[in-house]
């Protein structure tokens, strides 16, 4: 039977908290709400940043995953969680980001003093916490089970979060994402259903042991991994994301981009080089990056044809995860030892992370922007910089990321990223990355040649932004560029507690 | 004199740092004052600091600053001419709207292109780089006008496609030496090895040949150099195009004789100058002119160091220094002197414009005992006798006859104010920058170039610069009346046949738009989605 | 000869699968799915899931009908429901949808020897808690974390719903579930009832420890018994701002947690039962489970709030 | 024992037969209201037989209590679904009596 | 030998198949709802064939799948409720499809 793999090891009950610290503050908002939601998230928030840098720490301390065995329940039968070095970076990653949406978010969802309770911010803290629990289990989930009910409890927290503002777009775009996401999630129980039936365990390093290329493994795989692209927007299936994503308020946007679409993708990453039968399938990957090298170039250029700056950040967000899915041949053809010892892998962990900071800020600016503008046109964002000076330099701050010029995480992440293509001769990701920069770069000077435009006569302002919100938002985009000094060679961190691959 | 590298690290920190003080407003409000110092510590450390990499953080960073002779001698020039501009652009500035977003430009432009001078490693380095040719824009579309805005995008575009070519360049250099950011001569070292080594040059000229303006990528050059103020004009022209020479200096393996790339960029550089010339030639606007003019000089400069790589002549990078920052000062100064010339009045037109511009003219074609003249012998021998040699001699006739042209349009830039002269600093910087740019050479030649000083002043010599720039004196008096009657092509020239493509470009997005919209629709995407499944499974199954 | 009951279901639930999805009126739609839905409980039993079968014959068929029904009643008509696509477009889908599920069938065809499983498992570690009904160990013992994150996804869930609440009926109550008409037959049938109802409901949720039932079956059948008396306008929906409510909402997850910390100090760690304690801990669990989720089931039948606070 | 089997088939199978002839009817008879006469037919009578006799065959006296308890169950919805559709149909014959 | 599990088995297949068609072409949102329920119905199916080939040590079948169906159904049957709760809203706006208008004609609004 299986080998007992997994052990609870010190310090495990770490990740018990991460997943129901939020769920916690969830439970406490919807019963007490009554004013009290603001307070209780700014409770848990540091609270849950606290325990993500534990987790990382411990990680780096031992140098092994940190683990827990829930019930003592071994798996398969029972459940486990697991943080390895790339998902305690990843826990790490999503506790800055939701304390930095918090801190922004803090005067726009707060209760207004007349009312007992509102409708905005008792959701949208509730569900943000949810975001928060369901984000956790993605990353340290072991069971495939286990993983699809986070992933459906972090649809349940997004999609509503569309919609905060009930108008018809929004009712319309979140019903979208929910219909298309319930494809993915469907796709992704029928692969496990049929994992089941092959294997009798859906626990990963089980699955590992002992799958082997049949045709269930392969259905099962395909349904799974597609799915999952559903998920995460990957063209052409990106219909949802475009008017979600630019629907949602500013807040909800920003971690919507940063981090919801990630999961999926982190659960591709885990079936592909953590499930399916080693070693991989070429081709399988091949197909992979070509429909990343479609993203890129495709909704890049739709980006830069956007009126709407909501919508353009929202098409790039699509742009970026293509990067994401280069990862699989560059890894595969690599000649590093262990896969997480390549740089292609190196390079799509910081795209990853570099993304979620550089893209988080760009949303966040874009509302700080339309806020102060009343709207976010491009073309009549004349003034921007006077009205919002510190947001529109976090714009271009976090443009240079996404565009993938020096200093930044994106740079640092597309020049592994084009290394690990020129060593392996994978010219076409080669040029979808260049291509994909320079687009990049054009819709970004695009908007910031606008923003930066001397105001058209009788401009002023709509609103008056407290300084600390523009500064959280210059605080993201500075810790994007700031990934941009990382040395250029694969971190040891991110391949602690990963299996070694043949 | 100082701590090792200290100024070196000040050369590029300085200016950094007063863009960080411009988050004071009291500080940003006075931002222009302080501009001309922001250069200080470059001009310092080139006439002070010598010597080996400083790593200013260890590996696996390696952020690495060293001066070599090559880079002091354009750090020095460079950091002259940001400074004088600087001071030329505090007085013509002041008062502007939007002169503090003028200043961060400038900063940024200034700290990007002074450490492409200094930076050893290649991170780094594409660093400064992207920074000097990224920053500039702002300083391209400052006016604002729908010339510039169109000079901007154009500038823009193809900026960041030189920034595409460099960096994929950039990483087939990195993947042929190990470790993650070498240094930029070990990777040139280990490059004849590689087995990426042609597409690697091929992409390195052509990123680095975009910057300086070689054919048939220096369309952005006519359009964007004259469009900005005209302090901003000066360093374009002067310093930024330089990024692109020291680029072939550092990164191209000068000392391994390789003849076909060798003459592959003789050929090229000869072509852009009489290119740059015939173009020039039928330009109205001075400050075009002068473009043009510096399109056809960054051609002779890549020629000369196509001509010692072919041979692996030991100073090819010393010499084309050499003569780049001969340009790097004349140009600067030609520019400040449109400005010069632009507010002078025909009472002292002669005396204070015409003079001193003519001799700066015809400096560029080599006119004896300027600069001009020293730098065209300095790197005379890399061309050999044969036909290379002749041709570049005849560029020098060729831009005679641009100079001349340029002088010919410069008055009607004059004042008309007749008795109007320039402010007083104005006409001081402009002194300085032209007083060096003939100076500076002299000093220099001796220990750059092997030749005495008295090598220079001999009839041989003298006859060898003096017969182009009669020839070029005699072919414009023949053709004058021709030329005046010859139809403007374009600034910017061939980049009107990309215009004829902009509709098309345009029909190609809205189709892209056309299809997302298809594919966004819900049964489209989920066919797709289903299709997806299918073949994924199958490539799964069966695709191995 | 024994597979013929079983190849009939199957033909009938999947020619009413069929219908569902092809019939114009969308009200016979729903009628068609409630249909497959009572159908398939039968095939959980055919497929010795007993659990299953009550489950899907109360959510599956019972409230998601209840759920559709009402969405029914609430949309405007529309003349043409199913539009027939292009051609192409039909055919293609067809095509494609079967080629997955032969996909699937080739697979279902090829069983692996021995059958994947962990029963035995299952069966070995049972005896330390002392329940009978396996898959309720599984629930709540072995696959705790699962069942507790799902309550989770219901009080999301029902959060997504209120989230529809139009501003100015915060607070509110939702819109009535009152038939057109009010009908004597129902109101006798929402008096007489719900006192059978609510024991069956908790005999299901007790009886579940051991025998098939438990906590969603019982939950569901008790928030058919409000569902039932809301409708024969006995009781009107509650204002979604009521603090009772609020609480009986995540009275389940609350229990469900506090018992999964307490394994911390009274076991060992999160989730786990002291072997003599087990039953109980998971009984009481079960019963505040059950009683959570009527009240969320009811909620979000019942919609988002429609009607401004009082 | 024999003849208590005898019994439950006999009972059961004139359920079965109550059902056939309900689900005909269901299915053949013109209006609302005819159909409904069929299907409470079956409900009541087929139901009742198949409850009838399987009640010889529960274990023990509780199983056989939840059989009845069932059939008093059903015949409760029957009867109030039955009144409901019954009340509907006179709704829309008041609203058009063409129909 | 066919089993019964098989035959459930295609059953299974043939939900899903139906299912998707009508997910992918029904164009109302209400429609595209009920073939999700349909979908999900047959992927359950699915667990309870694994389930009940997995039968052993006096189980009849293995209850591990069961309970995850259990799981599943209580998700689905929340997506339904979240789905028609967006669609009764979307029709209160006055929209009738999930078809997205262009971008361009909307308005401006942002918050």
């Amino acid at each position: 039977m299986m080998p007992a793999g997994y052990a609870t090891s010190e310090g495990g009950a770490l990740l018990v908290i991460a997943v129901m610290l939020p769920i916690v503050g969830m439970i406490a908002i919807f019963a007490l709400g009554l004013r009290r939601a603001e307070r209780i998230a700014f409770i848990i928030l540091p609270g849950g940043l606290f325990i993500a840098l534990a987790i990382a720490a411990e990680v780096a301390r031992t140098g092994a995953a940190v683990t827990y065995v829930l019930g003592g329940w071994q798996p398969p039968l029972g459940i486990a969680l697991q943080a390895d070095g790339l998902s305690a970076t990843l826990m790490v990653l999503t506790a800055l980001i939701l304390c930095a949406v918090g801190l922004f978010a803090r005067g726009t969802f707060s209760t207004p003093p007349d009312m007992s309770e509102a409708r905005r911010p008792m959701v949208f803290w509730t569900l943000m916490l949810g975001l928060w629990s369901a984000l956790n289990t993605v990353f340290l989930g072991q069971d495939l089970f286990n993983l699809f009910v986070a992933l459906e409890l972090l649809t349940f927290s997004a999609v509503p979060l569309v919609c905060l503002d009930g108008r018809r777009e929004t009712v319309q775009a979140a019903l979208r994402y929910l219909l298309f996401a319930l494809i993915g999630s469907v796709f992704y129980l029928l692969g496990a259903a049929l994992l089941y039936g092959a294997y009798g365990t859906l626990d990963m390093a089980g699955l590992r042991l002992q799958a082997h290329y049949n045709p269930a493994t392969s259905v099962a795989l395909g349904l799974m991994i597609v799915g999952l692209m559903a998920k995460a927007a990957l063209f052409p299936l990106h219909l949802w994301l475009p008017p979600a994503h630019a629907g949602a308020p500013a807040a909800a946007s920003a971690v919507l981009s940063a981090l919801v679409v990630k999961a999926p993708f982190f659960l591709i990453l885990r079936l592909w080089f953590d499930v399916a039968p080693q070693p991989g399938n070429q081709l399988a990957a091949q197909m992979l990056a070509w429909l990343g090298i479609f993203s890129i170039v495709f909704c890049s250029i739709i980006a830069l044809r956007q009126v709407r700056l909501k919508l353009m950040i929202a098409y790039s967000t699509v742009a970026q995860i293509g990067y994401l899915f280069l990862v699989f041949p560059l890894v595969m053809a690599s000649d590093a030892p262990s896969a997480w010892q390549s740089i292609g892998w190196t390079g799509g962990v910081l795209q990853l992370v570099s993304h979620a900071l550089a893209k988080a800020s760009m949303f966040l600016a874009a509302g700080l922007i339309a806020e102060a503008l009343g709207h976010d046109r491009i073309d009549n964002l004349n003034g921007a910089v006077t009205a919002v000076p510190i947001s529109v330099a976090a714009f271009g701050l976090a443009g240079l990321s996404l565009m993938g010029l020096p200093p930044s995480g994106g740079f640092v992440a597309k020049l592994m990223l084009l290394t690990a293509a020129t060593e392996t001769a994978n010219w076409w990701i080669v040029a979808a990355i260049l291509v994909g920069g320079i687009l990049a770069a054009s819709y970004v000077f695009r908007v910031l040649g606008r923003a930066m435009a001397a105001p058209k006569i009788g401009f002023k302002t709509l609103a008056h932004i407290p300084l600390y919100r523009e500064l959280v938002v210059l605080g993201l985009a500075i810790s994007a560029v700031v990934l941009g000094f990382v040395p250029l060679q694969p971190f040891a961190f991110l391949g602690i507690g990963r299996v070694g691959l043949p | 004199m100082m701590d090792s590298g200290l100024l070196l690290v000040a050369t590029l920190a300085f200016p950094l740092a007063m863009v960080v003080a411009c988050l004071h407003p009291a500080f940003y409000a006075r931002i222009l004052t302080w501009l001309p110092l922001a250069a200080v510590p470059g001009l310092l450390a080139a006439l002070f600091e010598r010597g080996d990499s400083i790593v200013i953080a260890p590996a696996p960073l390696r952020l690495t600053l060293a001066l070599d002779e090559v880079g002091a001698m354009l750090l020095g020039g460079a950091s002259l001419l940001w400074g004088a501009a600087g001071f030329y652009a505090s007085i013509s500035m002041c008062g502007r709207p939007g002169a503090g977003r003028f200043a961060i430009w400038w900063l940024l432009t200034l700290t990007g292109s002074l450490g492409v001078f200094i930076v050893a490693d290649m991170t780094s380095f594409y660093l400064v780089f992207s920074l000097a040719s990224l920053a500039a824009y702002g300083l391209v579309s400052f006016e604002g006008t729908a010339r510039a805005q169109r000079a901007g995008f154009v500038y823009m575009a193809l900026a960041l496609l030189g920034e595409a070519l460099i960096l994929l360049g950039f990483v087939m250099l990195v993947t042929a030496a190990p470790g993650g950011n070498p240094l930029i001569r070990d990777a040139v070292a280990m490059l004849p090895d590689s087995p990426l080594e042609s597409p690697a040059v091929l992409l390195l000229i052509l990123g680095f040949g975009l910057k300086m303006g070689l054919l048939p990528l220096h369309v952005w050059m006519p359009l964007a150099h004259p469009v900005a103020p005209v302090p901003a004009s000066a360093v374009l022209s002067g310093v930024i195009v330089k990024a692109g020479v020291i680029g072939l200096i550092r990164f191209l393996p000068l000392e391994v004789p390789s003849p076909d790339w060798g003459m592959a960029l003789v050929g090229l550089g000869l072509i852009t100058a009489f290119y740059g010339v015939l173009v020039g030639l039928t330009q109205s606007h001075a400050k075009t002119i002068l473009a043009y003019s510096t399109v056809s000089q960054m051609g002779v400069v890549a020629a000369i160091i196509g001509g010692g790589m072919t041979t692996g002549a030991p100073h090819t990078a010393v010499l084309a220094a050499f003569y780049a920052l001969h340009h790097l000062l004349v140009k600067g100064a030609l520019f400040l002197g449109v400005g010069i010339a632009g507010a002078t009045g025909r009472r002292h037109y002669v005396s204070f414009v015409l003079i001193p511009m003519a001799l700066l003219s015809l400096s560029l074609a080599g006119l004896p005992f300027t600069s001009g003249a020293l730098a065209k012998l300095a790197t005379k021998p890399l061309f050999g006798d044969g036909v290379s040699a002749l041709l570049a001699s005849l560029s020098a006739a060729g831009s005679t006859m641009l100079m001349l042209h340029f002088l010919g349009r410069l008055q009607l830039l004059a004042n008309d104010d007749h008795e109007g002269i320039p402010q007083r600093p104005l006409m001081l910087v402009w002194a300085v920058v032209a007083g060096a740019s003939f100076i500076v050479p002299w000093a220099l030649f001796a220990n750059v170039s092997g030749y005495a000083l008295a090598d220079a002043i001999q009839p041989d010599a003298l006859w060898a610069a003096s017969w182009p720039i009669l020839l070029g004196a005699t072919l414009t008096l023949i053709t004058t009346r021709f030329i005046s009657r010859m139809p403007t092509v374009p600034e910017g020239d061939i980049i009107v046949v990309l215009d004829k493509l902009a509709p098309l470009v345009m029909r190609i997005g809205s189709g892209i738009d056309r299809t997302d919209e298809v594919l966004r629709r819900w049964p489209v995407a989920s066919i797709g989605l289903l299709s997806l499944a299918i073949a994924f499974g199958t490539v799964l199954q069966f695709g191995r | 000869m024994t597979l013929l009951p079983d190849l009939a279901l199957v033909l009938l639930i999947l020619t009413a699968a069929v219908w569902t999805v092809a019939v114009r009126d969308r009200r016979d739609a729903v009628i068609g799915f409630i249909v497959v839905g009572l159908l398939l409980s039968l095939a959980w039993v055919r497929l010795n899931a007993v659990d299953v079968a009550l489950t899907e014959a109360a959510i599956g068929g019972g409230a998601t009908g209840l759920l559709l029904l009402r969405a029914c009643a609430r949309l405007v008509p529309r003349p043409a429901e199913s539009v027939l696509p292009h051609p192409a477009m039909w055919i293609l889908t067809g095509l494609l949808c079967s080629v997955i599920a032969a996909g699937l069938a080739a697979i279902v065809v090829m069983p692996v020897e021995p059958p994947a499983t962990l029963a035995p498992e299952a069966a070995a570690n049972m005896g330390e808690l002392g329940l009978g009904n396996p898959v309720t160990v599984v629930l709540l013992a072995y696959r705790a974390l699962d069942t507790l994150l799902e309550k989770v996804v219901l009080v999301l869930a029902l959060i997504g719903v209120w989230t529809l609440t139009p501003e100015q009926f915060w607070g509110g109550a939702p819109a009535s579930l009152r038939a057109q008409q009010s009908s004597g037959a129902l109101r006798l049938l929402a008096q007489v009832l719900p006192p059978v109802g609510v024991v069956i409901g908790v005999y299901l949720v007790w009886n579940g420890a051991d025998h098939p039932g438990g906590t969603f079956q019982g939950g569901t059948v008790l928030a058919a018994m409000w569902l039932l008396v809301m409708m024969a306008d006995l009781r009107e929906p509650p204002e979604i701002r009521l603090h009772t409510l609020r609480l009986l909402v995540i009275l389940g997850p609350v229990v469900f947690l506090v018992a999964g910390f307490a394994g911390f100090w009274i076991a060992n760690g999160f989730l786990s039962y002291p072997p003599a304690f087990a039953k109980p801990i998971i009984v009481i669990v079960e019963a505040a489970l059950a009683l959570s989720i009527a009240v969320i089931l009811g909620m979000l039948v019942a919609g988002p709030a429609a009607r401004a606070p009082r | 024992m024999i003849l208590v089997d005898m019994f439950t088939m006999a009972a059961v199978g004139a359920g079965m037969f109550f059902f056939l002839a309900g689900t005909v009817g269901l299915l053949r008879f013109p209006d609302t209201l005819s159909r409904l006469h069929a299907l409470t037919k079956a409900d009541n009578l087929g139901f009742g037989f198949i409850v009838l006799g399987l009640l010889p065959q529960s274990p023990d006296v509780l199983s056989g209590l939840k059989l009845v308890v069932v059939w008093l169950l059903v015949q409760l919805a029957a009867a109030t679904a039955g009144q409901l559709i019954a009340q509907f149909v006179g709704l829309e014959r008041r609203r058009d009596p063409a129909a | 030998m066919i089993g019964t599990a098989t035959v459930y088995g295609l059953c299974a297949s043939g939900l899903v198949a139906i299912g998707l068609y009508g997910l992918v072409l029904h164009p109302t949102p209400l429609r595209k709802v009920i073939a999700f329920n349909l979908l999900g119905s047959g992927t359950f199916v699915l667990f309870g064939v694994a389930a009940r080939r997995g039968g052993a040590a006096g189980f009849l079948a293995d209850p591990v799948p069961q309970a995850m169906v259990i799981t599943g159904i209580v998700v689905a049957f929340a997506s339904t409720a979240l789905a028609v709760a967006l669609l009764l809203r979307l029709q209160e706006t006055g929209a009738s499809s999930i078809e997205t208008t262009p971008p361009e004609q909307q308005d401006n609004g942002a918050s």
